[in-house]
């Protein structure tokens, strides 16, 4: 284990075993991320994301290999690594400032107040000290998102996993969400793994993107981005990336190798 | 102000249908009272007062029964709902004791209850406590994973757990079935009575009943009915509260 | 050949309706032919549905009853008595005397029975009122365990109950009916009249058996009968003892319903607030049938 | 197996308990039976063969009611839930009846449909009715508004929509309703049996209640369970094999 | 009316009354669709584009203006114009070869053999011969899509209507579908009206796009697209088109005009 490593991964592989069957979902996966980073896993559906991501959290263990997240292995959940989930996974009976506090009520050393000025800060910066005392049913889906991520700032963790955070909203508030969470991340310095299927958003995002490849799922390719932050998403060099994944995906005009090979 | 139009209509169409059957079968009083009869019968139970004291003692069965059953079904089922290897034990026994009718427990309920108003709300609690007991377990048992998720996350500690994330989040489910239970229970009200009562609305048709009071009977089931229904309304209408508390639209 | 003539006469399962029991058992000898079905239920009260129906033709029912259905116009008729006494008083051990019984528990089958006519005679005897105790009703089959646990401290009910109630040591008997009130009236066979119209012969011929039966009845020594032909064993499931103590306290010989104490039953219905308008003797109680049938012996 | 298994552990620790609660309580054999007792019971019963006529008379019964409250059920449902105007009306009437004791209105069944059989099958119906009724219309309510769209885009005429779109669409709660219609209406045998039956496990347990031979009663009530529990698992079996038939998982 | 106008809309708007409340939710939509065109509508999220293509469709009737579909005016739904939903709208108890066939069912005039030809034939346009005798669980998302368009297209609309028929596929399986879209129509010379959020898409598949702006929707902007098919996703003239987009909608970095608008 190196020492500068934040979150390392070593040659770890997941398994399944339903109805007699076992599945091999993750084969070979090794790579290390430095603090700071903002890394994306990329990849078709069913390719294994959600599962590597559950490792990294701690919700489910490898069946080969292990999982380091600051020098130790990782062997359940930790407030320290907040997963957001693809549906904001919001409590619906709560508003939006309490599920906010949610985050905050096991720390027995905060008062009150404390917890509730906390919640106030983050919630604050995504936006919607207006909304505070509304309930989830009652936001649309690009503001329920803020509020998942208000309450993982709350909560200040050294890591945030992200799964497809953005992928049932519209492309319209997907970008608005995006440029948010760079704005926020130039302000906390947050260290984020983000797993998506959407190639503009990897690029947009990250520092460095995990392309995966599907059965088992493993990792086909890393690149890294190097754009200044803010990008442009109509910028030319935007464009070269996007033509390099697009390649690495076959979706290039650059020959008949489309026709129905889903 | 359409409920109460369709109301009327029904109202009406009931009484004249009922009125042909008995012209047109020719039935005599003692046997189908005509809706005048029954009507007489009701204003005379309404304005001699022995109607409101049998639907308060009836009221006052179902709710100690109901909600006990509620409160130890809910209470068990989040418990057992969380506990599958507890659950795979009870569940069986839940499984062959649920179909048993209440009224065949009778010789049993009197040797540990007695006789008069304990009867009828262990009764009651006995219809009421299956389907909440098994709407919470499987209430429990659907819960979204990843609100579990989350709370292990956020490492939030045992009974926190309970009470923050899998009852509220239960909650829906469990409130459906303390929905039908509020039904399935009201229905054995009469079996309930059957037991030694000497007063409530059960005991008013088992004794009508017993005096060839048809007319009364019918009384007995209309007071029943309706009572069954506003029961069932009120229970909507608390589901329909709680939910706004809980920002879900009604 | 002719129709089967058939009968349909609802019964409770207890030691008072024993006439009819001995009657179905030997009916090749009592009904020239004819048939009785007998149709039992758990309680009075859907016996007397199917009866007021016409479900069936005749049962042997707590005379009170009968006497309500007719004041309802209900078209029935009393033609014999189902028994004789036998009804007993049980109380916990712990009760000597009806004064005991003040503030008490009493159970009863029915309000209108003859069992809630002696609790009140029985108190009235006593110098007390009915409302010195708390009458209840409730299924004759939860009284022993009432008893025994303590939540009613007597009960007047019909036999085997009485006798059980004993023999389970649960209990013992205070008084018998006879010794409250002699000849109080408890069960009667009742027929419906269109089934008398219909069929007055074959009416005719069930009375008499019945009559017969009742005899039989009364002659009845549980070891005198073969297993397969005591019609106790067939239609009353009940242990030899508690079947002897019971059978003790009771008599068939005489179904004879006596205009006298019909008149004073007719009394303490109206006495006790539970019929307003009984039926008269006349119009009620056949006895037509019963003479006919001493005629025919 | 696992199933087996667990049976065997509940089994034995209900007979412990009650043998247990026997001794302690010190309650003669006539007032609570011992296991024991009602083991030779069940075993009298068996071999003798009385218990198989009363399971067969019951289980016809039960079919019979069942069976024709869910054709009846669903066939009204269907029409009404597509017609909200009678719906209206039909409603309140509905929900006035359905909290009535099926038992209440024995003295009416009597009169229209006799003694024997018939109370209890329509008792039986009566208690599969209305929850089969009730969740067929709302089933109907339910139907995403997507299929209807695609019916009238495809230019589909009336009967063929009911059984092509309506029907299939709503089966999934449909069936949800006749899971609950078997219990509820299994309770009621034995209320249905206590109106001039001569046989079934109703008529047994009452029966045997009024002969206080309870080890009969535990054994009838034992009986009752077991059948309700099976009844519900070929329920079950049956839901899931039309959902195999349509494609949908179990 | 003009006489080549094969879908027109004059001055249509749309009111709806809820809680006592009317809201307009679309005003003062006019435009021409001729015959063989495609045509998208983008905008964002409740901007009205479903309540535009139900209108069309003739689920719904406008409050002022009216709808003509080759020179009548649009009262009802009908067989020759087919809605796809966006969830698919298949019947999960049926298998895709009957689900194709429902579609054919209400043509008394055809056999059953004629039937089943017809509806296999359209499901090998789709390229799922495999799987005819699956039933829609059994499928993945993009495959439901698939044999929801085969069910259009066995009935031989003069009209297909899309509302978001792609949303919620990953990026791989939605670039997938769309090439076999146009793959189909180049065969088929379907006339297509598609509802889209992603400008991608939008400008990928059709022949003209019209933008609308929400409260209430309106057409803002209308976009012919010049490009030959088939296109290149990462072409520099597909570029061209996607920032014209991307500006109208303030996305591009030409200023501070981000924050929190949302
Ligand atoms: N608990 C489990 N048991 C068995 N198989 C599983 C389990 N979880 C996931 N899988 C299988 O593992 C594979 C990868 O699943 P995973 O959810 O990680 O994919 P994904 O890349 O996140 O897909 P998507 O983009 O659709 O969310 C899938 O084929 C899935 O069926
Ligand atoms: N039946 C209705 N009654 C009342 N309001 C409606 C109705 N249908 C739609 N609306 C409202 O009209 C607006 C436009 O709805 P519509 O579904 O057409 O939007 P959309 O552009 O398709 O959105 P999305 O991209 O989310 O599907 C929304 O604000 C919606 O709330
Ligand atoms: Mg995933
Ligand atoms: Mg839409």
């Amino acid at each position: 284990m190196k020492a500068e490593a934040f979150v390392e991964l070593n040659e770890v592989g997941k398994e399944f075993s339903a109805q007699g069957k076992t599945i091999r979902v993750l084969s070979n996966i090794s790579f290390t991320m430095k603090k700071g980073e903002f890394v994306s896993v990329l990849g078709k559906s069913g390719c294994g994301k959600s599962t590597l991501l559950n490792l990294i959290g701690g919700f489910d263990s490898p069946s080969e290999g292990s999982v380091y997240f600051d020098g130790e292995e990782v062997k359940k959940p930790s407030r320290r690594a907040i997963m957001l989930f693809q549906h904001y996974g919001l409590l619906p009976w709560r508003t939006v400032l309490k599920n906010v506090e949610l985050g905050l009520e096991p720390e027995k050393s905060l008062s009150t107040a404390e917890r509730r000025e906390r919640a106030l800060d983050s919630i604050k910066l995504v936006g919607l000290e207006e909304s505070k005392d509304r309930f989830p049913a009652q936001l649309s889906g690009g503001m329920q998102q803020r509020v998942a991520i208000a309450r993982a700032l709350a909560i200040r963790p050294e890591l945030i996993l992200m799964d497809e955070p953005f992928a049932a909203l519209d492309t319209f508030n997907r970008y608005y969400l995006q440029d948010e969470l760079l704005h926020i991340r130039e302000q906390e310095k947050n260290n984020i793994v983000l797993v998506t299927h959407d190639i503009d958003e990897a690029i947009y995002l990250s520092d460095r993107i995990l392309i995966m490849d599907a059965h088992p799922g493993r990792i086909k390719q890393t690149l890294e981005i190097n754009l200044p932050s803010p990008r442009d998403r109509s910028h030319s060099d935007f464009q070269y990336y996007r033509k390099l994944i697009l390649d690495s995906f076959h979706f290039s005009k650059d020959g008949a190798t489309l026709e129905f090979n889903i | 102000m359409k409920t109460v139009k369709h109301f009327t209509i029904a109202f009406i169409l009931v009484l004249v249908v009922w009125q042909l059957v008995i012209w047109i079968g020719g039935y005599p009083e003692a046997l189908l009272p005509p809706p005048l009869a029954v009507g007489k019968g009701i204003v005379a139970l309404v304005s001699d007062g022995t109607l409101f004291t049998h639907v308060q003692i009836s009221m006052f069965r179902f709710l100690s029964g109901y909600l006990t059953a509620v409160v130890v079904a809910v209470v068990l089922g989040l418990i057992l709902g969380r506990s599958p290897k507890v659950w795979a034990i009870v569940d069986p026994v839940i499984q062959v004791l649920r179909p048993v009718a209440p009224v065949a427990w009778a010789p049993f309920i009197v040797l540990w209850f007695g006789i008069g108003n304990m009867p009828a709300i262990v009764i009651i609690f006995i219809a009421a406590f299956f389907p909440v007991l098994l709407s919470t377990v499987s209430a429990v048992k659907k819960i979204d994973p990843t609100y579990l998720k989350i709370a292990e996350n956020l490492e939030m500690k045992q009974p926190a757990q309970l009470f923050k994330i899998i009852f509220p989040a239960a909650f829906p489910y469990i409130a459906n079935g303390l929905h039908i239970a509020v039904g399935t229970a009201w229905i054995f009200l009469v079996a309930g009575e059957m037991i030694g009562a000497q007063s409530g609305l059960g005991y008013l048709i088992i004794d009508s009943r017993n005096a060839l009071d048809l007319d009364l009977v019918l009384a007995g089931i209309i007071f029943i009915g309706v009572l069954g229904l506003l029961l069932d309304k009120a229970i909507g209408l608390f589901e329909r509260w709680v939910g706004r508390q809980w920002g879900v639209q009604g | 050949p002719p129709e089967e003539k058939v009968i349909r006469i609802g019964y409770l399962p207890i030691t008072h309706a024993a006439p009819l029991y001995f009657e179905k058992q030997f009916e090749d000898q009592y009904l020239n032919g004819g048939r009785i079905e007998l149709i039992r239920f758990g309680s009075w009260i859907e016996l007397m549905d199917a009866l007021n129906t016409g479900r069936i033709d005749g049962a042997s029912v707590l005379f009170e009853l009968a006497m309500k259905a007719r004041e309802k116009g209900i078209d029935l008729k009393a033609v014999a008595l189902g028994h004789r006494d036998g009804n007993a008083v049980v109380v916990s051990h712990d009760v000597e005397e009806v004064a005991d019984l003040k503030g008490a528990t009493v159970a009863i089958p029915h309000t209108l029975s003859a069992h809630n006519l002696l609790l009140d005679e029985m108190l009235q005897n006593a110098g007390l009122t009915y409302e010195d105790v708390n009458p209840v009703e409730m299924p004759p089959a939860e009284m022993p365990a009432a008893l025994s646990e303590g939540r009613i401290q007597s009960y007047i009910v019909a036999e085997p109950f009485g006798a059980l109630g004993v023999s389970l040591n649960t209990g013992k008997v205070l008084f018998q009916s006879n010794e409250i009130r002699a000849n109080s009236l408890c069960c009667v066979l009742v027929l419906r009249s269109d089934f008398i119209e219909q069929q007055p012969e074959f009416a005719q011929t069930f009375v008499t058996g019945y009559i017969e039966a009742g005899k039989k009845a009364e002659a009845y020594d549980v070891h005198t009968h073969d297993e397969h032909e005591d019609p106790f064993k067939q239609f009353l499931n009940v242990d030899e003892d508690v079947l002897t103590l019971s059978l003790g306290w009771i008599s068939y010989d005489n179904l004879r319903i006596e205009q006298e104490d019909y008149e004073y039953l007719r009394q303490r219905l109206v006495e006790m607030g539970l019929s307003e308008n009984p039926p008269a003797y006349e119009e009620f109680v056949d006895q037509s049938f019963f003479e006919e049938a001493l005629e025919r012996r």
